[in-house]
């Protein structure tokens, strides 16, 4: 336990750190954490730069940064709760661990002009980000819930129709949609430059208004192998939070800043602002949201390769409550899926 | 060849590529061989690939056994995915690549035939045939939204840049001599191209036509990830993302097991017969 | 149109195969009547071909004029049968292409065929027949058209002595019932001499007309008859001092 | 042609395709016309653009304007994205096709003259060919890891199979004579090969090889998509796919304007010279 | 090897292509020593080309023997230059296949271009050739192999009287010169006289050898001496009865 916000570094020297470390991420507003990291070199300044290497990697979607994962290329990543939990299904447990919660919430039933009431949507077309993911898997057990049927070939009372985000703003603008369930930076484009109304907010549906939206995962052998690392890596991640959850205006524009130097261009002012009102940034891991998704998708039949065991032991929060004890903060819980 | 005394039953095997074919009992050997070999070869891939996993070379969460994968299908199969997947990618496939035909042939036509409209139209073709499928795609939906049109759309954008090409090199390699038979039987402008000009391009212009199946094919499995909707129902270039998603290779590899044997039946049954025909009755075979 | 005036008139024609290349004809003259037959002689690579490729509008003359009077055809001098058509099937395009009746076209290509001795050969390919075979085919091919000017660039070069007798008792029983006119290319000087009203003598780089023989020997001419061989003769010697003057 | 009196300055225009090309003026005029007719091309294509656009035909999200697309060609120019991901992805291009070519052509001889390693292997080749690129996508990042090798086995895995097949079928069109001649002259296998069968083939091989451009330029565009990190760096399919995430309709056009620009000016470069060299060396052309 | 015993032997060859075709060759028996000179007559289509085919190995008999006691090398009747190479480099590929040193391979090919009077043609490609040319560059080929056995399939059938005239003295004396056996397959009988010691006459359907003449005129002979003439007029007649057997 140290006095000072600034670490000392006794501790770190017990655990033993990597050459280099490859941490992955999506140059997304979700993945806001890891992109004011990067900008404020929160990594490096816990990582001995002599010893250890960072190697930043951007991934477009979940299923490369899992493979890069399988096949030992990438150590760290931010990443969603949904290739998650099927990295860890698909590898029966040996591939990764959750390690500490990123992102939260963010995600919203927006709707076309002229459905005002759950009655509404009888044979409307709703569109989700991608069969069995978090959204498309609330659509449906929210459609459930409310008395509609679906199926996941899409008929049903509402036709759910899981196609990528960035398509979905082009059908909603032409009409073949009328609505969507989408993570952010969508749903607010959807508002913004479509004319969407938000119907419902999915923090509405979760205990304590928080659900998971991004997290992150390492891989077991790095893990196992590199504690310090993993370690310092947690530290610079939860003062990027800190750094968030502090400087909003200098946050946003670190992210813009990153989007632009991987991507090219940045998101359109007003679309980040909305965003950002939306999305929580915090280290909790938010665990029981992540076994009930995961519930839900047995469920509709979209997570098949869950073993018996479930996601128990897809958690390792030793490192991170280290940390939170070190700083004297309150520790987090796995809700029983695996080392607190 | 010194001294050598010629055996003539037998013809010297080296040279294969020589044999004028028209023996009825090698063509009847050929046609056996062509439908075990294939089979002989796909055993012999399993049979390196169940080697690699007794090895255990890898874990089975990144080199699945054959039975995993075998189990991986029937479960498809058992969810009346699998059938109705592959049966509505060929159909697609199928109905877009005819279509293909019919849009690629008077391009090819006419930019092979005349010098003026392929200096200025064959670079924009050629550009088309470069760009990845997924390029069309947000153009597609936007115009087609979604239906069957924006997935045709994807495949006709693949398929037709290639056999347009194809058959613009296919005439290019006519010879000349029957360009000129033709002009000297007095054969006008539309007989040519029917009787003369296609004919003699044929086999180069078949060839085209491989390449383009495959690009509609490709395409297709590209085009089927646009959405999972009732309008457009399941494909397998969904089976196979799906499995990609779930990070499960089983699903994966019996993806790109039905892809390739789609692929394969489509040349077997529908490409491999004309091209035998048309070599032999050229004297080729 | 068909009894009297010029079926073709060459003036002044010259040839060269790109701005660089040397003269391949040059200044070279000839007009021929309607119902002529007329055999052209000349060294190896003279330009006979070039000529009748101009005449039959499959190449470009360089300079100098041209004009045709009638339709024309050509058999060619190489293998021109098309690779993916039987020989029957051969003719049959030539007679479809010239608009001849649907359902006689079978009949009539048999005809043609067993006109050339081949009237077994209907179904087979061009790769299955030999290379005296694939000329006869050829030359029924252009029989087919009936065309009004027949140009022949060395038809019977293939075709042994006894066949190519018969054929040239065939082409001249053609000609006389229909009047079309022939100009018969070859380096068979007897046979120029048996079929032609006049022969021609073509000069090599650059090539042109050196020389005429009008041909009175009244039909039926033989191949082995005196006369025959008597101008034959003559001819062979001015020929071989066309060549020798060229080495 | 009755009475008709043939100007012989002029040659009938309507059968391009059978001029000897001998005639040295015109093949200036032809190169001119070769280089010029695309820059026609583009300026019509942008004409009918900039007309759709001020008929209002579609809102500017769909059908962004020439200058928005320029505009965002410029924003990635400035940023020295366009130039860096142009160059990458040529790179890799070029040097993925080279690989493939020196992979696939001993593939394609193997089988285009022995018939019984055709009959057993082709299928497999011919199966592998319909595989769109993402199905080689898992395996290559397990096996490779995120390095430069992962992308080149995309593209390899999509260039090989179409330039074997098409060398396959260009020694399958080999008129019987040449092959013939070879064995009279005495050739043995590899002579043979060398100086027979590649020369003869050599028309339907180029053909094939620009095939497998296009594929090798389609599979690198995938390929570019699994991640962007200092080791790969960026690439034209990243900026294609960063504008379709974007849902930036300008600058997916903008990635699809340089994706054809590069595909274009390879086969201006590097393919029409020397087909067109082929070709009139043939007496073809 | 050379002066004395079989150049090469055929017992009893028969060809047919594909089990219902007709017999192309029955019962054919043949006997070449080394260093002869066989002229080969026949209708067109007996299957002189077929014959000619199997003693190369380019086919294959339905049944029979075959010795071949030496290398062999043909010239085919249709046109057989690579279209890739000019008709030097054509010659020099000859070469390069028989090893021929490198240096020593393009004057090598510009002194056959020469024996066929195509000195100037180096550089040409063989679609810019005449028909004859054609021919000679692919007679200078074959002699670039020097190979022990020539078998000519037709070789001078499209030049004109002069050339041919003056090539049958080359081969003559190249064959003097050194040894080599030819076969010589044509259909103009006074040039199957000039050149052969032995002159064969196949019949068809089914092909095999009818008769044989030995010709004792010595050399040098001329084409158009008396007593070429006269055997070639006796052979003529042979050649009509056995076609007209056939009809
Ligand atoms: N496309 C071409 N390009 C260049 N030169 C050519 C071309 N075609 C023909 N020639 C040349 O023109 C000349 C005449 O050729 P042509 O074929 O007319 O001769 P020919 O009289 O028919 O000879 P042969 O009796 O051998 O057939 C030859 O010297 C030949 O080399
Ligand atoms: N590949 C083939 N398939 C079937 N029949 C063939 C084939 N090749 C040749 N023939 C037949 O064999 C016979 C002999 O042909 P060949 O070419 O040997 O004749 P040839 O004596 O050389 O005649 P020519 O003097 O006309 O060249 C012909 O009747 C021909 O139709
Ligand atoms: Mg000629
Ligand atoms: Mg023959």
């Amino acid at each position: 336990a140290s006095k000072s916000p600034k670490p000392k570094k006794p501790k770190i020297v017990k655990l033993a750190t990597s050459d280099v470390v490859r941490i992955g991420f999506f140059s997304n507003v979700t993945h806001a954490p890891a992109l004011v990291a990067q900008e404020r070199k929160f990594f490096e300044k816990y990582l001995d730069k002599d010893k250890t290497k960072i190697e930043y990697i951007a991934f477009n979607a979940g299923p490369a940064a899992i493979e890069a994962l399988k096949g030992g290329a990438l150590d760290v990543t931010y990443i969603g709760p949904n290739p998650s939990i099927s990295g860890f299904a698909s590898t029966r447990g040996t591939l990764l661990k959750i390690i500490s919660g990123s992102t939260s919430n963010g995600a919203q039933l927006v709707v076309r002009e002229g459905i005002n009431s759950v009655a509404d949507f009888a044979g409307k077309k709703i569109a989700s980000p991608q069969l069995g993911n978090t959204q498309d898997v609330a659509l449906r057990s929210w459609l459930a819930s409310n008395g509609f049927k679906t199926s996941i070939n899409g008929v049903g009372d509402v036709t759910v129709i899981p196609t990528e985000n960035s398509q979905t703003l082009a059908l909603f603008q032409r009409g073949d949609i009328d609505g969507a369930w989408l993570p952010e930076p969508w749903a607010s484009r959807l508002v913004l430059e479509a004319k969407a109304k938000v119907f419902l907010d999915e923090k509405t549906l979760w205990p304590n208004s928080k659900f998971l939206t991004t997290n992150i995962i390492a891989s077991s052998t790095f893990l196992a192998k590199y504690p310090g690392t993993v370690k310092s890596i947690l530290k610079g991640h939860l003062d990027s939070l800190d750094f968030i959850n502090k400087n909003t205006v200098m946050a946003k524009d670190d992210v813009q800043k990153q989007i632009t130097k991987w991507s090219g261009k940045p998101l359109a002012d007003n679309v980040i602002n909305r965003s950002w009102l939306n999305l929580g940034f915090s280290y909790e891991p938010l665990a029981a949201t992540l076994s009930k998704s995961a519930d839900d998708a047995v469920d509709a039949g979209l997570l098949t390769n869950l073993g018996s065991k479930g996601l128990s032991g897809i958690y390792d929060l030793a490192l991170l409550n280290q940390i939170l004890k070190e700083g004297k903060k309150k520790s987090v819980t796995s809700d029983g899926l695996g080392k607190e | 060849m010194d001294n050598s005394n010629i055996d003539l039953s037998k013809f010297s095997a080296g040279l294969d590529a020589l044999e004028s074919g028209t023996s009825r009992k090698r063509n009847k050997f050929a046609s056996l061989l062509n439908f075990v070999a294939p089979v002989l070869a796909v055993i012999l891939v399993i049979l390196i690939w169940q080697i690699a996993v007794y090895l255990k070379f890898k874990p089975d969460y990144i080199l699945p056994t054959p039975s995993q994968v075998w189990a991986s299908l029937q479960n498809q199969w058992n969810q009346g995915l699998l059938w109705h997947s592959a049966t509505n990618s060929l159909r697609r496939g199928v109905q877009g690549f005819l279509i293909a035909i019919v849009i690629a042939t008077p391009i090819g036509l006419a930019l092979g035939l005349n010098k003026m409209a392929r200096a200025i139209f064959r670079p924009i073709l050629t550009g088309l045939q470069q760009l990845p499928s997924v390029a069309w795609v947000p153009a597609s939906i936007i115009w087609f939204g979604l239906s069957n049109a924006t997935i045709y759309a994807v495949v006709l954008l693949g398929a037709v840049p290639s056999i347009a090409n194809g058959l613009i090199s296919g005439i290019d390699q006519i010879p000349r001599i029957y360009l000129k038979v033709g002009k000297v039987l007095g054969a006008k402008r539309l007989v040519s191209i029917r009787h003369i000009v296609l004919p003699a391009a044929w086999p180069g212009y078949l060839s085209g036509l491989e390449q383009g199946w495959a690009f509609a094919w490709r395409s297709l499995m590209a085009a089927e990830l646009i959405a999972v909707s009732p309008a457009l129902g399941p494909g397998l270039g969904q089976m196979l993302d799906t499995g990609r998603q779930l990070g499960d290779m089983s699903l994966v590899l019996a993806a790109i097991f039905v892809i390739m044997l789609v692929g394969v039946l489509i040349e077997r049954v529908f490409f491999a017969p004309i091209r035998n025909r048309t070599l032999r009755n050229r004297g080729l075979g | 149109m068909n009894n009297a005036g010029i079926a073709f008139e060459v003036r002044d024609l010259t040839k060269h195969f790109g701005p660089n290349e040397p003269l391949i004809l040059d200044g070279l003259n000839l007009s021929v009547r309607n119902g002529e037959l007329v055999s052209i002689l000349g060294a190896s690579g003279c330009g006979k071909s070039t000529l009748l490729n101009i005449l039959s509008d499959l190449d470009s003359a360089s300079s100098g004029s041209l004009v045709v009077n009638e339709k024309t055809t050509l058999i060619f001098q190489e293998q021109s049968l098309m690779p993916w058509l039987s020989a029957g099937k051969n003719i049959e395009l030539a007679l479809l292409i010239n608009k001849y009746p649907k359902k006689l076209r079978r009949k009539r290509a048999q005809e043609l065929l067993e006109l050339v001795h081949l009237g077994s050969a209907y179904d087979k390919r061009p790769h299955e027949l030999s290379g005296g075979m694939k000329q006869r085919v050829a030359i029924a091919r252009a029989l087919a058209q009936e065309k009004k000017i027949l140009l022949m660039d060395e038809p019977f070069a293939a075709l042994d002595a006894i066949t190519r007798d018969f054929l040239h008792e065939e082409l001249i029983s053609i000609w006389q019932r229909t009047g079309i006119t022939i100009i018969f290319v070859t380096h068979n000087v007897r046979e120029a001499v048996r079929l032609g009203q006049r022969v021609l003598l073509m000069s090599s780089k650059p090539g042109r007309f050196l020389k005429e023989w009008v041909v009175d020997i009244p039909e039926p001419r033989r191949i082995d008859s005196p006369a025959v061989s008597q101008l034959a003769r003559v001819i062979t010697d001015d020929l071989r001092e066309e060549i020798s003057r060229h080495g």
